[in-house]
C-alpha cells in the first residue's frame, strides 16, 4: 500500500513537471476519446432517438441488441477493427492501422451502442409525456426526434459522459488498432498497462490518478456548461 | 392569426361517425357511438367523468385508433392529412421545456407558419407579458392559454376543445369564449368539450351528450337545454346524476 | 512519418526499455524513426503475416523459422541472447535457491506442492519452459489451477501474478532486471545452459507485403547486426547489469 | 478478414461442442460479473437515489465526480485492488487475490460510479415531477428513495444493463486481480485477450461471438421480464 | 375516513401571514401580503390567472420558502411538523405511477393510516370501480377524484385545495363540495382556491381576493358577494377584468 501513498506524490510531480512525454500522451488521449465520443453521439442521439419514437416490427429485438452491444469487449472490437484496417484487410490500402485515426474509429464502435441504448431510454421517457401533443401538431419524424434531443439535452449530458468515461478509460482496443506506439498512438491507458507490466505499479497507479484528473477536469468544464445553461433555461 | 386554411382541399364538414367502438386495457370504453356534425359552428361535448369525451376527441384527431367502426371527415376517413387540419386543445396542456414564445414558434415553424404572428397569438391569450417565461413555470390558467395559443396557430379547419376553460378566471373565461366564437364565425368547425353548463348555454349551436361511451343525445343547445330527452341529460344538467 | 519502419516484437524487449536506448541512437545515424509494437510473440508474428510491420523482433525460434518458410520474411538471423532464470520468494519454499540444474529444480518445485506460475499463453517463453518440464519428465498441466498456474499474460503481467501469490516464475533475466515490482523476490535458479534464450530479427517479406519498408526495414536489420549495433546492445545496462548478449553472425 | 468468417464457424461449432472448458470460463463470467452487477445496483441505485432528491453544499460536486468516475480505467481499479489484497497489502490475509471474490470486488468498484451516476440522472428526471406531492405527503427520504427507485424501475433496468454490459466486457482489472488462472479465474475477456497475444485471432473472435451471445441472452432475459411486468403495470 | 388527528398537538389555527413576499426568477411574484385566518370553515381565495393562488398555497403548506415575511400556524412557525398535519391537492394532480388503489395506499402506508380506510377513501369520492387501473391513464376528472381521496387519507388538520372541482362534471362537482363541507364541519380547517363564483357562493366562509401577489380584499362571504370593496373585485366577479 506504500504505492498508493508513492502513487499520489508522483502524480502530482508528474503533472508539476509538466512532462512534454506525458502532455503528448494526454492531448492525444483527449483527442481520441473526445472524438470518439463527438462521433458516437453524433450517431447514438440519433440512433437513440428514432428508436425512441418509432414503432417497427422488431423494434423490441433492436432494442434488446443495441442493450447486449453494450457489453462489446474492447478487445473484440479492437480485433474487428484491426482485420479490417490491416494491410492483409479489406481497409488495409488506407493505411490507418497504428494510427489515432484507427483508435478513433475502434471507440467510436465500441461507445456508440452506449449512447445510443441509454439516450434510447432517456428520450422514451420523454417521449411517452409529447408523443400525442406532437401527434397532434403532425410533426415529420425529423422535427419529432429533434425537438426530443433538445428538451432532454441536460439528462443527455450524462449519457455523452458516460460514453466518454467507457472511451478514455478503454484500453483493449486502442493497444490492438493502435499499438501502444511511443510518440504515435500512445494514450494514458496504455501507458499504464505498459507501467503495469514493467511491475512500476506506482506510477502506473500515478498514470491512472492523472487520467482521473483529465476525466474531472472534462467533467467540471461540462458541468460548468451545463449549469450556465440552465440558468437561461426552461424546467 | 392563422386564417383557416380553406384552400387546402374540399372541406372537413361533415363528420360521420359510424359504429364507433374502442377497447384498451381489455375493457370496452366506446362503443357502437354514431355522430353526424354538419355545417358550422359549435358543437359541445357534455357528459359524466369517464364518460369518454376525451377519448372521442381522440379518436376524432386520430390520435388513436379505433377498435371498431369508421370517422369520415367531410368524406375522408380519418388519415395524417385530416390531423394535420385540426387542432386539439388537450385537457391538460402538454408544454414543451422551452419559453412561452419558443412554444407557439415551435408550432408555427414546424407547420410553415408565419413567425411575426407569435406576438399577436400572444397578445389574443393574454401573455404578451410572458413571452419570455419558461412555459412549465406558469400558472395553470397561463398554461391553457399558451395550449389555445399554439393550436390557433397551427390555422386549423376544425378545433377540437377539451375543458380549454377549466383552469381559467371568470374574465378569461369570457374572452376565450369570445376568441372560440370569433374563430367558428370564421368558418373553423369547433368541437367543445365541457363541464360548464352556463359556458355550455352560451356557446353551444348543437349539444352531444356521451355517457360510458355511447351517444345519449345529440339536440339542437335550445332544445338540449330546456326539454333534454333522457333522463339522463336531465340528471346530469341537475347535477344530480347519480353513477 | 514517411520512412518510418515498424516493428512487431515481444514485450519482453520492449519492457525492459532497450529500444528506448538503442532507437535514439539508429535515428540519430540513419534519420529513420522506429516505431515498435509490444504484443505476446504469437500476436506479433500473426501481425507480421498479416503484412502490419517492417521488421520482426521475437524470440521463438521454431516459430520464426516457420513464419520465413510460408514466405513471410526474408530471412532470419540471430541477434541476441540472454537467459531465463526461475524466481520465487526469499523464503524459497521449494528449497531450490542456488540450483543451477533447472530440470532438478522443476521437479522438486513440482514435488514440493509449491506454486508456480506459468505464462500459460503459448509465447516464446511459454514455449521455452514447456520444454523444460518435458525435459523433467513432469506434465504440470495435469495440475492446472491447483499448485500450476497458467496466468495466460505477459511476462509482467505473469510476474506481478505470480509474486501476488508467492510463486515460482520463470523469467528471461532482462524483465527480470528491469521489473520493478520484485518485492522480496529473488533469482532461485540460474546458469543452466538449458536455459538459454536466442533472439531473431527478421525483415517482413516484401514480395509477399507489398507496403514493406524494405529499404528502412533492412537498414535497422543491418545496423542491428554490425559492430555499431551489437556494441549498443552489449552496452545497455540497467542496475549496472548487461541484459542482453549480442551474437549476430559475424 | 477470413478471420472473420473462421471466427463465426469456430463460435459455432465451440458452442455446439460444449466444451467443459468453455462451460466452466462462460459460469465464470456470468457469476462474477452478474454479482458485480447485483451489488453495484445495491450501492448505485440508493447513491443515485439519494443524489437525485437531497440538496446539500457540495452536490454539483459529487455529482460531477460520480460523473467522473464512469471514466476510471478498469486497469487503476485493478491496480487499487491488487495492492489491497496482495499479501504485502492491509487486506492480504483474507487471501482473497486472485479468486473470483476479488474479480467481484474489483468489477463492483468499477461499475457503481456507472450505476450511480446514471440512475441519478435517471430519478432526478422522474424527481422533478414527484418532488412537490411527495413534500406535501411529508415522505422521509428512504420513502421517496424507494418510491422513486420503484417507479422508475424500467428506465433503471436499462441503467443496470449498461453496468452489466461494462462488467462482463471489462478485462483489465479482472486479469491484475484475478491473474486469468486456467481453471481458477479465467473468464471470457481474458481467454479472448490470451487468445489475442497468442495470434490466434480467430479463436479470439469466436470467444469474443460467444460472449456477446451471452450478454444478449442475458438482454433477452431481463427484457422478457420487463416486458411481462409492463403488462401488468402502470404507465 | 382519517378523522382529524387533533389530538397531535394546539391547533394549527388562527392562521397569521406577515409582509409575506415571494421572488422568483428575478420576479415579485407576492409582496407584503398579510392575512389572518382563524375559527373554523371554509376560506375561498379568489383572483384572476398569474396572481398568485397557487403559490400561496404552497407558501402556505411550506413547499417553498417565501423571500420576506412570516407564516404561523396557530402560533407555530412553519415546518415540516406543520406541513405534516395538512394536506394540498394541487391543481394539476401529481399520480404516481401505479394504479389507484395503490395510490392511496401510498399515502396511507406513508402516514401510518389505516390501509382498511382505502376502500371507503375510493367509495367516497366514486372510484371503487377503478381501483385497479393505472392511475395516470384515468379522466382528467377522475385523476382529481384520486387526488382528493389521498389528501384526505392524510387525515389533516388542514385542508388546501387548488381549483380541485375543475374538471369535474356537475354530478361531482356536488358531491365534491359535500365532502369538503362535511370535512370542513367536522374541525378540518379548509382554504380553497377556485374560479368558480358559483362554487366560492355555495361554499365560502369568508373570501380571500388576490391580485398580482397582494390581497386586495379580504371580507366575509357574503359581504364580498354582495358589495366588494374594490372595483377589482367587482371586476372580477362580473368577469369584466382588464389585466
Ligand atoms: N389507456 C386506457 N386504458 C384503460 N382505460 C382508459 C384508458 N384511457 C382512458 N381510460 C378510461 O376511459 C374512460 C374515459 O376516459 P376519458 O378521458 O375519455 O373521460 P372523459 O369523458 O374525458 O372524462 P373527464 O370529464 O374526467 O375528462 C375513463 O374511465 C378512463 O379511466
Ligand atoms: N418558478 C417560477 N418562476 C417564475 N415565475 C413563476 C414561477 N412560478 C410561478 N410563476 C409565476 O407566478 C405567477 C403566479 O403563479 P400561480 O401559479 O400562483 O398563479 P395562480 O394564481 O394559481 O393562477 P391560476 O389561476 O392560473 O392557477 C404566474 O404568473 C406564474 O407565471
Ligand atoms: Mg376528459
Ligand atoms: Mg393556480
Amino acid at each position: 500500500m506504500q504505492d498508493f501513498g508513492e502513487a499520489v506524490g508522483m502524480a502530482v510531480s508528474l503533472v508539476a513537471s509538466g512532462d512534454g512525454d506525458l502532455i503528448e500522451i494526454v492531448l492525444l488521449s483527449l483527442r481520441v476519446s473526445l472524438t470518439a465520443t463527438a462521433l458516437s453521439c453524433v450517431v447514438g442521439l440519433l440512433l437513440g432517438a428514432v428508436l425512441a419514437v418509432t414503432r417497427f416490427r422488431g423494434r423490441q429485438a433492436v432494442i434488446v441488441a443495441v442493450n447486449a452491444l453494450m457489453g462489446l469487449p474492447p478487445v473484440v472490437v479492437g480485433l474487428l477493427v484491426y482485420l479490417h484496417l490491416s494491410r492483409a484487410g479489406p481497409l488495409g490500402f488506407l493505411g490507418l492501422l497504428y494510427t489515432p485515426t484507427a483508435m478513433i474509429i475502434a471507440q467510436t464502435l465500441l461507445i456508440t451502442p452506449i449512447v445510443t441504448a441509454l439516450s434510447r431510454q432517456v428520450l422514451e421517457d420523454l417521449h411517452s409525456e409529447y408523443a400525442e401533443q406532437f401527434r397532434s401538431f403532425c410533426l415529420s419524424r425529423g422535427q419529432i426526434v429533434r425537438a426530443l434531443l433538445w428538451d432532454a439535452r441536460y439528462s443527455l449530458l450524462t449519457v455523452a459522459l458516460a460514453g466518454f468515461g467507457r472511451a478514455i478509460a478503454e484500453v483493449g482496443a486502442v493497444i490492438i488498432v493502435g499499438g501502444n506506439i511511443d510518440h504515435l498512438t500512445r494514450v494514458m491507458t496504455t501507458a499504464i498497462a505498459l507501467e503495469t507490466s514493467k511491475g512500476d505499479l506506482a506510477l502506473a497507479l500515478a498514470l491512472g490518478l492523472v487520467l482521473m484528473a483529465i476525466a474531472l477536469a472534462v467533467n467540471v468544464v461540462v458541468q460548468g456548461v451545463r449549469l450556465t445553461a440552465v440558468r437561461h433555461a426552461y424546467a | 392569426m392563422a386564417a383557416p386554411a380553406a384552400a387546402s382541399g374540399p372541406s372537413l364538414v361533415p363528420l360521420k361517425v359510424r359504429g364507433l367502438g374502442l377497447a384498451l386495457g381489455g375493457k370496452q370504453l366506446i362503443s357502437g357511438l354514431d355522430l353526424t356534425i354538419g355545417g358550422q359552428g359549435i358543437t359541445m361535448v357534455m357528459g359524466p367523468n369517464g364518460a369518454g369525451k376525451s377519448l372521442l376527441l381522440r379518436l376524432l384527431h386520430g390520435l388513436i385508433a379505433p377498435s371498431a367502426g369508421r370517422i369520415c371527415w367531410g368524406g375522408h376517413p380519418m388519415s395524417a392529412s385530416v390531423t394535420r387540419r385540426q387542432a386539439l386543445v388537450f385537457q391538460k396542456p402538454v408544454l414543451l421545456r422551452r419559453s412561452v414564445a419558443a412554444n407557439v414558434d415551435f408550432v408555427l415553424r414546424a407547420r410553415k407558419g408565419d413567425a411575426r404572428q407569435r406576438d399577436a397569438l400572444l397578445d389574443r391569450v393574454g401573455l404578451s407579458d410572458k413571452a419570455g417565461q419558461a412555459a412549465r413555470l406558469l400558472s395553470g390558467g397561463e398554461q391553457q392559454r399558451v395550449a389555445l395559443a399554439r393550436a390557433l396557430a397551427t390555422g386549423p379547419e376544425v378545433l377540437l376543445l377539451d375543458e380549454p376553460t377549466a383552469s381559467l378566471d371568470p374574465t378569461s373565461v369570457h374572452l376565450f369564449e369570445s376568441i372560440i366564437r370569433d374563430t367558428a364565425r370564421q368558418g373553423v368547425r369547433v368541437i367543445f368539450v365541457s363541464h360548464d353548463v352556463g359556458q355550455a348555454r352560451r356557446m353551444a349551436d348543437d349539444v352531444v351528450f356521451l355517457h360510458r361511451g355511447r351517444v345519449v343525445e345529440h339536440k339542437p343547445a335550445k332544445g338540449f337545454f330546456d326539454q333534454p330527452d333522457t333522463e339522463l341529460a336531465r340528471a346530469h344538467l341537475a347535477g344530480r346524476l347519480v353513477m | 512519418k514517411d520512412g518510418a519502419i515498424l516493428v512487431q516484437s515481444t514485450t519482453s524487449t520492449a519492457n525492459s526499455g532497450l529500444y528506448d536506448y538503442l532507437l535514439p541512437m539508429f535515428q540519430d545515424k540513419t534519420g529513420i524513426r522506429v516505431n515498435v509494437v509490444a504484443v505476446g510473440t504469437g500476436q506479433a508474428i500473426k501481425n507480421a503475416t498479416n503484412c502490419d510491420g517492417d521488421v520482426l523482433l521475437v524470440h521463438a525460434k521454431p516459430a520464426e523459422e516457420a513464419f520465413v518458410a510460408e514466405g513471410g520474411g526474408v530471412a532470419r538471423t540471430d541477434l541476441m541472447y540472454n537467459d531465463f532464470v526461475i524466481v520465487g520468494p526469499a523464503d524459497d519454499p521449494a528449497g531450490v535457491g542456488g540450483m543451477t540444474d533447472v530440470e532438478a529444480a522443476l521437479d522438486k518445485i513440482a514435488g514440493s506442492g509449491a506454486l508456480f506460475a506459468s505464462r500459460g499463453d503459448d509465447s516464446g517463453t511459454h514455449k521455452k519452459e514447456r520444454a523444460l518440464w518435458a525435459e523433467a519428465g513432469i506434465d504440470p498441466t495435469t495440475a492446472s489451477g491447483g499448485w500450476y498456474r497458467e496466468t495466460g499474460s505477459g511476462m509482467g503481467a505473469t510476474l506481478n501474478t505470480g509474486i501476488g501469490m508467492g510463486a515460482y516464475v520463470m523469467t528471461d533475466r532482462a524483465t527480470w532486471i528491469s521489473f520493478a515490482n520484485k518485492q522480496d523476490y529473488e533469482i532461485q535458479v540460474q546458469g543452466d545452459e538449458d536455459l538459454f534464450n536466442q533472439y531473431g530479427v527478421i525483415l517482413v517479406n516484401p514480395e509477399k507485403c507489398p507496403s514493406v519498408n524494405a529499404e528502412g526495414g533492412q537498414a535497422f536489420i543491418d545496423w542491428l547486426l554490425s559492430a555499431e549495433g551489437q556494441a549498443a546492445i552489449a552496452d545497455y545496462r540497467v542496475a549496472e547489469q548487461q541484459l542482453f548478449f549480442p551474437n549476430a553472425p559475424q
